[in-house]
């Protein structure tokens, strides 16, 4: 699959052309493309004259990026404190036993890729699984697989 | 800074990624010295002095025991992420460790993550390689793990690293460093060889530097001087006749 | 419309109070993070469906309205109906018609889904008289779950914006910093130093540029009451950051809000829209000559950017490791200017404090902690949710008056606040007040308030290591005793788990944490070890019971317990169908069998049994 | 600048003198520095003592990236700042008479640094063709 780069034009239409903007940039991107192709990459060094070897630490300091294309389905599973006490572990091993695929990984057919985030801040619903922007409160392990392969 | 005043005072105190050409940092912590104040009511607080500016009426301490016990808990902690290390096993020694008392990491592989290469890499205003990942999983590295595309190969980052740990090679006429290759330029004379290609391009294009001058060695650079110098001489000489 | 005097914003307030109508019929829905986890956006929009089709009398669609997070969270999603405050719980899409043709068109109430008290069953129809509710005192939630957050006017209609409009034309900007100092507000993202000295500070110093920033990195797992402001109620945050760059003299501002808070930043986004379309923000702000503009900067993920030089770098486009503070950030920040930096929380207090006096919020709290505290209450504590306390109520009251106790009316083992930098609290020290001084002479701390309670089946190795490992994850890697330091700690931590340390592994393991504590560059190295060290000084029998019986009294570790069926087994077949390694076999009606060797001890089959018929050992 | 080092072509005899002066002066560790000037032969017996110009524009202070090489307002000469070096040999490169040198035994790059003022070659010239002299 081939990034349409073309897309990156409005990106860099709507940010400073600045060094600071490399932030926003990359989340735009991420956004756009659901993960960092290394195309865009080099092209956001050359527009906001950052050097490229920054660029491609700030793509692996911060979480919200990804260098790996995601799968049509973001599971993300809170693993906050209140998530962990009331069994975050149970959900993800669930998770990872039915789609045959680890915690950051994504599966061979780009459908699904699970996620372990640091508390989305539901946490009086714990524990908590985010199947792309849908809440699920309260989530038992039994019930992990039918609500990520309904919504 | 107040580690330059320690320096200078003849007290010798470990600091691993500190280098003048650079900007301090504080990433690796040896330098922490115990400061306080007569106001403070015996208050002390820890700062690494690469980074704490010299204040009138600070009382610094140097060798405490908290600040022993500081470098030895640091040292022991490198020891065990790096311990194939040679300046830190010396360092440890000095500080009476010779064992870590963590657990080893087996895939050490001799950084201590003192961001030295990359901040030179910096001021050399090529920013070739970075610090990539973060906490335990950080390394440094070219984009992509890759080899870095605005490397020009001029060893600053090998040579100021206190651990030795980039590999690179000189041979046949070629270097290599960070997976790159890059031909060095041979002397027209003698074929000795001394930079890169692509660090001489930089520095006549930077720094205004005549292409002529990286052409050949300084050893034959010298010997032109001398047979130069000599013409002249012998001219003068003749001319006398 | 824009608003450019001062006048013409008091005449505003009183049409918005007259269009809103405190006497008028009004529908809320909840749509805070965990109403929305249930739900509830699809009953908002039912709602709607509903009330335009039926065209009762005197009840528009507007009369629908969403609401930030109304709080009791563990019984969302919610609905309440104004003006009488009738409380409707776990509401579901299906008794939507029901709510409207019956309460809202006759004014009767649908029983089942009243509030019922959780020891009398004694049902309560006004959420105010809820012990949940009524126990708290509201000040920087005030209008969190009673207002659109969309909807300037109800802001306005509450007092919004007064509070500015008071500092732009009779108060002095060095009166507004006495106010605040006077107040005795402090900073309530944990570190509790005081505002007003901060602000104080800043204005001092000489330089043609300041910035106001506010900290909406929530990264503390286990809170989320910043959360809740900024969507709830964002125009506090701005009308708060507003007052303080008017006190210091700063042009702009900026609010850092984490990635996982998409939808703070679209309200937050709106409000900034709304306010600058009013002349509430942006050039000459209410016509006084002030200007003063706000950007939102998105954070990347990573939860060190919640410290504050990590914070200015990111807002700034870098990489967010942070720099030895030695000048610290109010003198030199945010491209080297001068910057105060306050969170959330502490904004949304501001223009209270300006409306009902210092000395009215100085009331509030303790001598040396005033005023009120949010924290979330989350774990196994029965009414989890979102509140907001006088500072000085202990930590019995909130649990167990507030929280009603705890889930399944098991035993309480420890209350943990301040989330990695804090510790964990145990039951002797239930009746220590909640105050920024008490909390970190007991070794634990404020923090930003997330508070989660712990019951027996907690292990608190288990908790130490998963705040350590939380840590490790979320180090920038830049210090040596941060990132190896705690990688190491971690280790240990994990070895005791597993049942393969030894003693004098807790005497190394205090050793380093006292390093790591002094030696690391920031304070998320700094404080680190806290999660270790306040386990292993409350609760060291635990860890004892793992290195020398190598036994988790929690029976969490799963390398000290092994899971087996016993006799109450019906033979469901719901472990069998949840056992992701398939070590449980058996058929219908017949007692199942666990294989030892295949079993990973997940514990998947305790969580889904209905019969008790797993045991831990 | 208030001195000036000259060199005097014809009194030189190429005893080599200068070259054991300077790497003795230059000595660290008991161990001998790199000499810094050469007596080098342009014909049968007839030599040039070889060093550094302490060029007006210098090429190797322009060169080097890390700005470790200043001159010394009162001796005159162009010092490496040793903490500041960091050994990459653009002014080894770039010296257009080959004066900045590497030295191997001390791991160093050096060059003449006319001693702070009382340049060892000088003091032990036996025929005089080193001068170094006031302005």
């Amino acid at each position: 699959m081939v990034p349409d780069l073309s897309k990156l034009e409005n990106i860099f239409e709507s940010n400073p052309k600045e060094p600071g903007s490399l932030i926003a940039v990359l989340q735009d991107i991420q956004k756009e493309f659901r993960y960092l192709p290394v195309a865009a990459l080099k092209e956001t060094a050359r527009i906001l004259r950052v050097p490229l070897s920054t660029v491609y630490s700030a793509s692996t300091f911060y979480k919200a990026f990804s260098l790996t294309p995601r799968g049509e389905k973001v599971i993300r599973v809170c693993k906050g404190t209140a998530c962990h006490i009331k069994g975050a572990d149970l959900i993800l091993e669930q998770l990872e036993s039915g789609l045959g695929i680890k915690a950051g990984e994504t599966t061979p057919d780009l459908k699904y890729t699970i996620e372990v985030v640091n508390c989305v801040g539901a946490c009086a619903m714990a524990p908590v699984m985010i199947v792309n922007d849908k809440y699920h409160g309260n989530v038992r392990c039994d019930r992990v697989l039918r609500l990520v392969k309904k919504d | 800074m107040l580690l330059a005043v320690i320096r200078r005072q003849g007290i010798d105190i470990p600091a691993l990624c500190h280098h003048e050409a650079i900007e301090p940092t504080g990433n690796c912590r040896l330098c922490t010295v115990e400061i306080t104040r007569e106001n403070w009511g015996g208050w002390k607080k820890y700062v690494t002095s690469c980074l704490y500016p010299v204040e009138e009426g600070l009382i610094v301490n140097t060798h405490s025991e908290p600040v022993m016990q500081i470098r030895r808990t640091i040292l022991d902690l490198q020891l065990a992420n790096c311990p194939n290390a040679e300046l830190i096993q010396e360092l440890a020694a000095e500080y009476g460790i010779h064992e870590t008392s963590y657990e080893k990491q087996p895939e050490g592989d001799n950084c201590i993550m003192c961001y030295a290469c990359t901040r030179i890499c910096e001021v050399l205003g090529c920013s070739a390689i970075s610090p990539v990942n973060r906490g335990h999983d950080k390394v440094i590295s070219g984009p992509f793990g890759e080899a870095p595309p605005d490397c020009i190969g001029c060893l600053a980052c090998a040579q100021i690293c206190p651990t030795d740990v980039i590999p690179w090679s000189d041979k046949d006429g070629v270097r290599t460093i960070w997976d790159k290759k890059f031909d060095l330029v041979a002397c027209k004379k003698c074929g000795k060889t001394i930079i890169t290609r692509e660090f001489a391009d930089f520095l006549i294009e930077r720094r205004k530097l005549p292409r002529e001058y990286f052409n050949i060695c300084d050893d034959c650079k010298r010997q032109e001087l001398a047979d130069k110098m000599g013409g002249i001489i012998s001219q003068a000489e003749e001319a006398a006749l | 419309m824009r608003i450019d005097s001062i006048d013409k914003l008091n005449r505003w307030r009183e049409e918005c109070r007259d269009n809103l109508g405190a006497h008028k019929k009004k529908i809320m829905v909840c749509l805070g993070p965990g109403c929305l986890a249930g739900g509830s956006d699809e009953i908002l929009e039912e709602f709607i469906k509903v009330v335009s089709d039926r065209k009762i009398k005197g009840v528009s669609v507007e009369a629908v309205k969403k609401t930030g997070c109304h709080g009791l969270c563990a019984r969302g999603p919610l609905v309440v109906i104004e003006p009488e405050g009738i409380f409707y719980s776990k509401v579901k899409k299906a008794h939507v018609a029901d709510i409207v043709d019956k309460t809202v068109v006759k004014g009767e109430l649908i029983d089942k889904l009243l509030y019922a008290d959780e020891t009398s069953g004694e049902k309560i129809v006004d959420y105010r008289k809820i012990p949940f509710y009524a126990r708290q005192k509201k000040i920087a939630l005030r209008n969190v779950g009673q207002i659109d957050p969309d909807s300037l006017e109800d802001y306005v209609a509450r007092d919004g914006y007064a509070a500015l409009a008071r500092v732009l034309t009779g108060m002095k900007p060095q009166e507004v910093i006495d106010a605040v100092t006077a107040s005795g507000l402090r900073g309530r993202g944990g570190g509790g130093f005081p505002a007003g000295r901060k602000w104080a500070t800043c204005a001092k110093i000489d330089s043609d540029v300041r910035y106001v920033l506010c900290n909406g990195d929530e990264g503390d797992p286990g809170a989320f009451m910043d959360r809740c402001i900024m969507e709830g109620d964002p125009h506090t945050v701005l009308e708060g950051m507003i007052i303080c760059a008017y006190a210091v003299g700063s042009g702009q501002g900026y609010i850092y809000v984490r990635e996982e808070y998409p939808l703070a930043v679209i309200n937050l986004q709106k409000a900034i829209e709304a306010a600058r379309e009013c002349g509430l923000l942006g050039e000459n702000i209410l016509g006084t000559g002030f200007s003063f503009d706000i950007g939102i900067s998105r954070g990347g993920g990573a939860f060190v950017c919640g410290e504050s030089s990590a914070l200015m770098k990111s807002v700034a486009g870098e990489i967010g490791e942070p720099r030895a503070k030695y000048i610290r950030s109010v003198v030199r920040g945010l491209h080297d200017k001068p910057t105060v930096l306050n969170n959330v929380e502490s904004y949304a207090n501001v223009p209270v404090i300006i409306d009902r006096g210092a000395e009215w919020f100085a009331s509030i709290g303790t001598e040396k902690s005033t005023g009120t505290k949010a924290f979330s209450l989350a774990g196994k504590v029965n009414n989890t949710g979102l509140i907001e306390v006088p500072m000085g109520i202990t930590l019995r009251e909130i649990i167990y008056d507030i929280g009603g106790g705890i889930q399944g009316g098991r035993e309480f083992k420890a209350v943990q606040t301040g989330g990695p930098s804090g510790g964990c609290l145990p039951a002797e020290k239930l009746d220590l007040s909640v105050d920024f001084d008490t909390l970190t002479e007991a070794g634990s701390m404020m923090g930003s308030g997330g508070m989660i309670v712990m019951d027996d089946r907690t292990c608190m190795v288990d908790v130490a290591r998963y705040f350590l490992k939380f840590l490790v994850d979320e180090s920038c890697g830049k210090c040596v005793p941060c990132r190896e330091g705690l990688f190491q700690l971690h280790r240990m931590c994990e070895r005791i788990c597993e049942g393969r340390a030894e003693e004098k592994d807790l005497a190394i393991m205090r050793d380093l944490s006292e390093v790591i504590h002094r030696a690391s560059l920031c304070g998320l190295g700094q404080s680190g070890p806290n999660p270790f060290l306040s386990t292993v000084m409350y609760f060291e029998d635990e860890y004892l019971a793992h290195i020398r019986d190598r036994k988790c009294p929690g029976k969490v570790c799963r390398e000290l317990i092994t899971y087996d069926i016993n006799d109450k087994c019906t033979g469901c077949l719901a472990c069998i169908s949840v056992c992701p390694v398939d070590a449980i076999t058996g058929e219908k009606k017949k007692k199942h069998v666990l294989n030892q060797d295949l079993c990973t001890k997940c514990g998947s089959c305790y969580a889904v049994c209905t019969y008790d018929a797993i045991d831990i050992e | 600048m208030k001195f000036r080092f000259e060199v005097i072509p014809s009194l030189c005899i190429g005893c080599r003198t200068c070259e054991l002066a300077c790497a003795f002066t230059h000595s660290r560790d008991k161990k001998p520095g790199r000499s810094r000037i050469y007596p080098i032969a342009y014909a049968d017996d007839k030599y040039v003592p070889v060093v550094c110009l302490q060029c007006d524009d210098a090429a190797c202070a322009k060169s080097c990236m890390f700005d470790a090489i200043h001159r010394n307002e009162e001796t005159g000469a162009m010092e490496i700042d040793q903490e500041r070096c960091v050994k990459c040999m653009a002014c080894v490169a770039a010296c257009p008479y080959g004066c900045a040198l590497v030295d191997d035994i001390h791991d160093e790059i050096v060059k003449c640094d006319l001693c702070e003022g009382t340049p060892a070659c000088v003091q032990f010239c036996p025929t005089k063709a080193l001068v170094y002299r006031r302005l």
